[in-house]
């Protein structure tokens, strides 16, 4: 059951490898962005697959800290990182011009 | 060869690739970028060489010197983006001022 | 490939390894020689999750939960607000650097 | 679950094998499910549908699978709390990059209503 559960994991991994070559091609930014949350969500799957296969619990922990690590970058990302469009939105945010001589 | 043996080549191949991008990459966020990649090939390093002489049972002391250093390492990140930042501010570009010609950037 | 036979887990552990640290190099190597700086961003916080991975494989969850949570999360959000801020210093200012291909070209180099 | 010694080792323990065997592959399944659509799709809005729901299925499907295995109510009821969390985790994602990706200006794809996929 252990070897099974590790090739589960193994295959996980895989995946998500795969699933990168989404952020290198990627058109836009949010794009590249999903990546980060399918990456939060297998991460946790490999995680809770290994804590069971080694008999190890504090493995759950860090798959907790796993789920909430791609809310905290996708929050990061959709109140500070996004870029927009210069001919899609002509209108600028005044209130967070970069400050600075 | 095994698995430990795997990811202290890996660590050492990443220190490499590292060091070739602070000394290529001409952009500052490439180098802050790579002088973290760096000190993770060095983390990677640390852990698994010493992991790998006593099977098993995990030495403390490289763990605590690699929990201390991914701490330092977060710390130093944020004072070199604005550091960076600032350079950008004042010469207009993410890039390091050449230093032979002192028309713009300087103090 | 030969294991140790005391090694717990046998071969499908070992391959976990070989893929988890081809990852890391490959991941790496991307990352640092990218022309995209949003993209290098990206794969540098997948770049901490699998390192994070690694950090489990050679028995040290501790420091895989302070990398998840620091050296991916933190500095990610880090790079990001960065990121942000130089764009719109290079859209509002002299349009020297476009963000999203970060190097001046050629004539970047010394 | 802790079985008694005279049960353990007999055919509930091969049940519950089987059953998280069953479970973990279905899950595994659609984590590949997930993959395949975030590379194929042709949108952000249809990646965004096709990896939040599937990986998050999928998700549960193997956390059910492990909860089988484990010998007490304690850690079945924390694999529980993680499934929940990476659940509301993965909605809060979804919401937040297809507001923000629809104020900015990307616009959904047009046309595959016309394909005949839609109701």
């Amino acid at each position: 059951m252990s070897a099974f559960l590790t090739g589960v994991a193994l295959f996980l991994v895989l995946n998500v490898a795969a699933g990168l070559l989404r952020v290198v091609r990627g058109p836009t930014q949010a794009d590249r962005m999903v990546a980060a949350q399918l990456f939060g969500t297998s991460g946790v799957a490999i995680l809770v697959l290994l804590a069971e296969a080694g008999g190890e619990a504090a493995l759950r922990d860090t798959a907790l800290v796993f789920a909430i690590l791609a809310v905290v970058v996708s929050v990061a990302f959709v109140k500070r990182g996004w870029v927009r469009k210069l001919q899609s939105a002509p209108v600028e945010d005044p209130a967070e011009g970069g400050e600075g001589p | 060869m095994t698995s430990l043996d795997l990811y202290t080549v890996a660590g050492a191949l990443i220190f490499a690739l590292g060091l070739h991008a602070v000394l290529v990459r001409g952009h500052l966020f490439w180098k802050v970028l790579a002088i973290n990649v760096m000190g993770t090939g060095i983390f990677l390093v640390l852990l698994a060489a010493p992991a790998r002489s006593t099977p098993g049972v995990a030495d403390p002391v490289p763990q605590a010197m690699v929990l201390t250093g991914i701490v330092v390492a977060v710390a130093a990140t944020a004072l070199a983006l604005g550091v960076a930042l600032r350079v950008t501010a004042r010469t207009g570009a993410p890039f390091l001022p050449d230093p032979d010609d002192d028309r713009e950037g300087g103090g | 490939m030969t294991l140790p036979p005391d090694f717990a887990g046998g071969w499908m552990v070992s391959l976990l390894d070989l893929a988890v640290a081809v990852l890391l190099v490959a991941l790496a190597a991307r990352l640092l020689h990218t022309r995209n700086l949003f993209e290098a961003i990206v794969l540098f916080i997948a770049y901490g999750l699998t390192l994070s991975l690694a950090w489990v494989q050679v028995g040290a969850p501790n420091i895989a939960l302070a990398e998840a949570a620091l050296g991916a999360g933190v500095t990610g959000a880090l790079f990001l607000n960065t990121f942000q801020r130089l764009a719109e210093r290079s859209r509002e200012g002299s349009g020297m650097v476009d963000p999203e291909h970060g190097d001046r070209g050629p004539e970047a180099g010394p | 679950m802790t079985l008694p010694p005279d049960l353990a080792g007999g055919w509930l323990v091969s049940l519950l094998d089987l059953g998280t065997g069953i479970l973990v592959g279905v899950g595994a399944f659609f984590f590949l499910a997930g993959t395949v659509g975030l590379l194929r799709f042709p949108d952000l809005y249809c990646r965004l549908h096709a990896l939040t729901k599937a990986d998050t299925l999928g998700l549960g499907f193997i956390t059910a699978g492990l909860v089988l295995q484990l010998p007490g109510w304690n850690a079945g009821l924390q694999l529980l709390l993680i499934w929940v969390l990476a659940l509301s985790a993965a909605a809060t994602v979804c919401h937040l990059l297809a507001s923000a990706s629809l104020q900015a200006g990307i616009r959904p794809v047009e046309g595959a209503d016309e394909e005949g996929e839609g109701p």
